[in-house]
């Protein structure tokens, strides 16, 4: 096998896993969404990377052009950025709730006062 | 050439997200997603995929940097250097993980090939048939509105949801969409960026509604167009704020708005099942069937950019009215 | 009108949730949530009675034929779960008005219906698509409502409970999304019969078999299996207390019926366990679920918790039965799906009455409470004994099909642990009993709580009686559960043959 | 084949302008020096950029939507670079120069 094929797939999944160690390490609320922005976003990439066809162009109809690149992975990753947009929307509204009612958006000391009472 | 290109990219990518890694303080971490939004953006441009790309750049390097940004103006912007943390478990997971990945792209068909099985089974009829079933040049848009057209109703029903969730979560006690009021005070000023913002703002406007109605030809649709139509209003409210821009959209017409989007979606749908043909047939809406595909893709791109622009707008007005009420 | 049958439960809560979202008054939110809930749980009636005589039922949305269209493809399994899921949305809505407006401010009340209505449109939606990546975006309709509804509990700790909920709901659907798309990228489609046909010929390929790993991490992460159970016990604790209801009683039910979907319909048995030992992972996983809930359960000094780990416990049930692999095994599963949505509805049912007169749900609230509460603390303890699996409820149908799929793959050691299992079950349901029977009743602090008995409002109260008596009812007239489900698991299993 | 040679010397000049720009982002002393590094650059180099991919597009179209572009960053660059530098000041930063004249400022707020 070639590796150059691959070479794009792998960059594209240690994006993904950089995201991913933002989620599960980062203590602070905010921080961890950026984090999960970063990991579905890297998901996204690696669909649309799988999509593309070399010298391909891109699916809009014209005259002369008979490679065009897979428009379905376009269309579910459409649809998932605006899902992922409106997890992220859901999660920062919950995180300022979170920061009136405890006065903090770290994990380990929003733990605490848990703990406490 | 393109090959240069993707690398520089990707290398960029890498580099942004590492950084994300190291930096500590939240605006940086914003800005820095921000970028990566943008980047990414740009390579999908040359993934071939400009519709993602665009929508990237608006979501990925606009609207959820803004909301980042709102959200930290509300909890500060310090992120603490934990006293103790462990490091090992996450990266044992991220470390699975990946390798999980990896071996699962090895039996994947090569990058770029164009005999991949996703181009041989299901893709090749929106490519070679779409012109004639559906009538319009961008592929995209035909699959979207029209062959997977449920999956877009679902996805306007998420971004109603995520309108509806943060109204409830944010909702200040004893109000639901009451104008917030002046307080009598003074916002700092800004004569330069208020005066071309003014001249700037109905540009953007125009421009939303050229994206809206110019999706079937080339890329763009509801979506991206509801997300420029919301940032000339977002804009605006930064200038002036949230009290003056209410009294332009007042938040109940907004929420209205949102609701009857999806409406209009989803009663297109309905129109086809009171003939007795299938959810979303566009069929019944003229009686030639391409002219039904147009009327039925307009009708519910209009439903898809309405939903979208209200429910972006309801969620700065949902942070804003907490930006003011913590500042008082 | 008939033949759009397959639609209907989904279209109509997406139909209801922005009409609801106009309704500003929340009585009339209210009356028209019940409306929308009672004609989607009559669809979906309609539908399983259909799909009982007329076998599987195609819908092509759109009028796009399967594999580029989107389909619906409703079987047996797909209409017991519509109307389980359905059912307990119209029980929770007609029984529940007075909970929701004690616990939910009035400027909420509305748009909490609305949210309801949404998690209810997602739940269907999930439960009737035959496409992969539409099964993706009605997850994440049914999760984002979710999210809203936890947070509105009245407790901060809700928060904080719907947040971790998110971020671990969210990675899970990430994965599940990762998963869909390796498969994707291997047979070119997203019909999930059209990938059951395409997939047998891939059981050699790794990516097939990293996609299938990452929807069953994903789908588990939704299912709340130990050890990916760690949102659960938060969230249905400090939920209100008619979210904890629905929630328990059909959100982890959805996620079992993809994980069942996925791993016998789409991948088919043979791959699925040529490619893992999922029977291995499933049962060690379900075993240790059972014991490490039920134990944690005991030992909450909060009943709402308790009730929680307990969930997790009986999830543990359910994946034994999937984890066993046969058709009767599979047929358990089932059967404790629907029995479980009876139990935990009448017992969160009860106990949400309870909150409502006395404020929360700690054992040291409930002392002798049963002399104030006779009625609501009987439907309790109906619910608990179906829990524990005493002969003459439902719970002892579901425990029975179990022991005998476990006994007849000759696995000794499994079914004296199911037994110890239930052991456990009764040693926290006899503490609830000691509780509210016999405890001696603390000063109460909820100021309408009138001396003597005072029962819960009518509402909740006949909700609760229903609920228990559907038990008792279930666990002598079992046809509607056990023959469903054999005829699901057969026609599971006859998909599975080439 | 002239329009072609200027396009590309166009295309360098502002290439080495976005560069000169990055560098005296990372190595000016304060933040107003910062922005005026990129900002000044930043503008010319970007509307050489254009000039250049006006000159080597051929359709109308795409002339159009160019100068569109070129218009828009016209009005946007200075106007983002002088409400940074007017945010910074509101927010207590100095310029350097200031600052080592003497009198600090009463909170370092700048980086």
């Amino acid at each position: 096998m070639d590796i150059a094929s691959y070479f794009n797939y792998w960059i594209v999944i240690v994006l993904m896993m950089l995201g991913f160690y933002i989620v599960i390490a980062r203590g602070n609320l905010v921080k961890k969404l950026i984090g999960l922005n970063i990991f579905q976003t890297s998901v996204f990439i690696l669909y649309i990377s799988a999509g593309k066809v070399s010298d391909g162009a891109a699916p809009i109809l014209t005259e002369g052009v008979s490679v065009y690149s897979n428009p379905l992975p376009h269309v579910l990753i459409l649809t998932a950025i605006v899902v992922g947009i409106a997890t992220t929307a859901v999660g920062l509204a919950l995180v300022a709730r979170i920061h009136e009612a405890y006065g903090t958006v770290e994990e380990s000391q929003i733990l605490e006062q848990d703990n406490a009472c | 050439m393109e090959l240069l290109v993707d690398i520089a990219l990707l290398s960029m990518l890498v580099a942004t997200a590492v950084s994300l890694i190291l930096v500590r303080g939240l605006v940086a971490s914003i800005m820095l997603t921000s970028i990566y939004g943008l980047l990414s953006a740009s390579f999908f441009v040359t993934m071939d995929a400009v519709d993602v790309a665009f929508t990237e750049a608006a979501v990925g390097a606009g609207v959820s940097p803004l909301l980042l940004l709102m959200t930290v103006a509300l909890v500060g912007r310090v992120e603490q250097q934990p006293r103790k943390r462990h490091i090992a478990f996450p990266l044992l997971l991220v470390t699975v993980t990946g390798v999980l990945l990896i071996v699962g792209t090895l039996d994947m068909p090569p990058f770029g090939s164009a005999d991949a099985p996703a181009l041989q089974h299901v893709a090749p009829r929106y490519l070679q048939q779409s012109g004639e079933e559906i009538g319009i040049p961008n592929v995209v848009t035909s699959v979207l509105a029209s062959y997977r057209a449920y999956d877009t109703l679902g996805e306007v029903l998420v971004i109603f949801t995520a309108g509806i969730a943060v109204i409830l979560v944010l909702m200040l006690p004893g109000r639901r969409g009451s104008v917030p009021d002046d307080a009598g005070r003074q916002r700092p000023r800004n004569v330069v960026v208020n005066v071309v913002s003014k001249i700037l703002i109905p540009f953007m406007l125009l421009f939303a509604l050229y994206v809206q109605f110019h999706g079937e030809y080339g890329p763009g649709g509801g979506f991206q167009a509801g997300v420029i139509f919301a940032s000339g209003i977002i804009l605006y409210g930064l200038l002036y704020g949230l009290p003056s821009v209410c009294r332009v959209i007042p938040p109940p017409v907004v929420e209205a708005l949102a609701a009857l989007g999806v409406l209009l979606y989803a009663l297109t749908g309905v129109l086809a099942l009171l003939d007795g043909r299938p959810f979303l047939d566009y069929s019944v809406l003229a009686t030639d069937p391409v002219t039904a595909q147009y009327l039925g893709i307009t009708a519910i791109e209009l439903g898809v950019g309405v939903t979208v622009a209200s429910v972006i707008i309801t969620i700065f007005y949902a942070f804003a009215a907490h930006l003011s009420e913590a500042q008082r | 009108m008939l033949s759009h049958l397959p639609i209907l439960p989904v279209l109509l809560p997406l139909l209801g949730a922005p009409i609801c979202a106009l309704l500003r008054k929340p009585v009339a939110a209210w009356l028209f949530a019940c409306t929308v809930a009672l004609l989607t749980f009559a669809a979906a009636i309609a539908l399983l009675a259909q799909t009982w005589q007329q076998g599987v039922l195609s819908y092509a949305l759109g009028g796009w034929a399967a594999p580029w269209g989107i389909e619906y493809r409703i079987d047996l399994l797909n209409g017991l779960v519509l109307t389980l899921v359905s059912g307990m949305a119209s029980a929770v809505l007609l029984g529940g008005r007075a909970s929701i407006w004690r616990e939910t401010p009035e400027e909420k009340r509305s748009l909490f219906l609305v949210a309801f209505l949404l998690c209810l449109a997602g739940l269907q939606g999930i439960a009737a698509t035959g496409d992969a990546f539409n099964l993706f975006v009605f997850l994440e309709i049914s999760s984002l409502s979710t999210y809203a509804l936890v947070a509105t509990g009245r407790d901060r700790r809700a928060l904080v409970a719907a947040y971790n909920y998110l971020i671990m709901g969210t990675i899970g659907a990430t994965f599940i999304l990762i998963g869909i798309g390796f498969i994707y990228m291997l047979t070119g489609t997203l019909n999930m019969m059209d990938l059951a046909q395409r997939l047998p010929a891939l059981t050699e390929s790794r990516t097939a078999f990293a996609g299938f790993v990452f929807i069953i991490v994903g789908v588990c992460l939704k299912l709340a299996l130990f050890p990916l159970h760690l949102w659960l016990p938060g969230a249905y604790t400090h939920a209100s207390s008619m979210v904890t209801v629905f929630l328990a009683a059909t959100a982890t039910k959805v996620a079992l019926y993809v994980l069942i979907r996925f791993s016998f319909s789409v991948f088919r048995l043979e791959f699925s366990t040529l490619a893992l030992p999922l029977e291995t992972v499933f049962l060690t996983l379900g075993i240790v679920a059972v014991f490490a809930g039920s134990l944690v359960a005991i030992y909450q000094p909060d009943l709402k918790r308790g009730l929680a780990y307990s969930s997790v416990a009986q999830i543990g049930y359910m994946v034994i039965g999937v984890g066993v692999g046969t058709v009767i095994g599979l047929q358990a599963a089932l059967v404790h799906l629907f029995n479980h949505a009876l139990m935990k509805g009448a017992l969160f049912m009860a106990l949400a009455a309870v909150v409502y007169r006395v404020g929360d749900g700690k054992f040291s609230s409930l002392r002798g409470i049963g002399r104030e509460m006779p009625l609501t603390c009987a439907c309790m303890l109906l619910g608990g004994l179906s829990l524990i699996g005493v002969p003459g409820t439902a719970g002892f149908i579901s425990k029975w099909y179990l022991v005998v799929a476990v006994a007849d793959r000759e696995q000794w050691v499994l079914v004296a642990l199911i037994l110890a299992g239930s052991l456990l079950t009764a040693v926290y349901i006899w503490r609830l009993v000691e509780t509210v029977y016999l405890g001696v009743p603390g000063p109460r602090q909820v100021p309408d709580s009138p001396a003597g008995r005072a029962e819960a409002p009518p509402g909740l109260l006949a909700v609760s009686v229903v609920l228990a008596l559907a038990n008792v009812y279930f666990g002598f007239d079992t046809r509607l559960p056990v023959e469903a489900a054999s005829g699901a698991a057969e026609s599971l299993f006859a998909a599975g043959q080439p | 084949m002239v329009l072609h040679w200027l396009s590309e010397a166009c295309l360098l000049a502002g290439s080495f302008l976005l560069l000169t720009g990055a560098l005296g982002f990372l190595r000016f002393p304060d933040i107003y020096a910062r922005i005026h590094a990129c900002g000044v650059t930043e503008t010319l180099a970007t509307s050489l950029i254009l000039v250049a991919l006006l000159l080597k597009s051929e359709a109308a179209l795409p002339q159009v939507k160019l100068l569109f572009i070129l218009l828009f960053l016209m009005f946007s660059g200075p106007t983002a670079s002088h409400a940074l530098a007017k945010a910074a000041w509101q927010g207590g930063v100095r310029p350097r120069a200031t600052r080592d004249a003497g009198e600090r400022p009463a909170s370092p707020a700048g980086r």
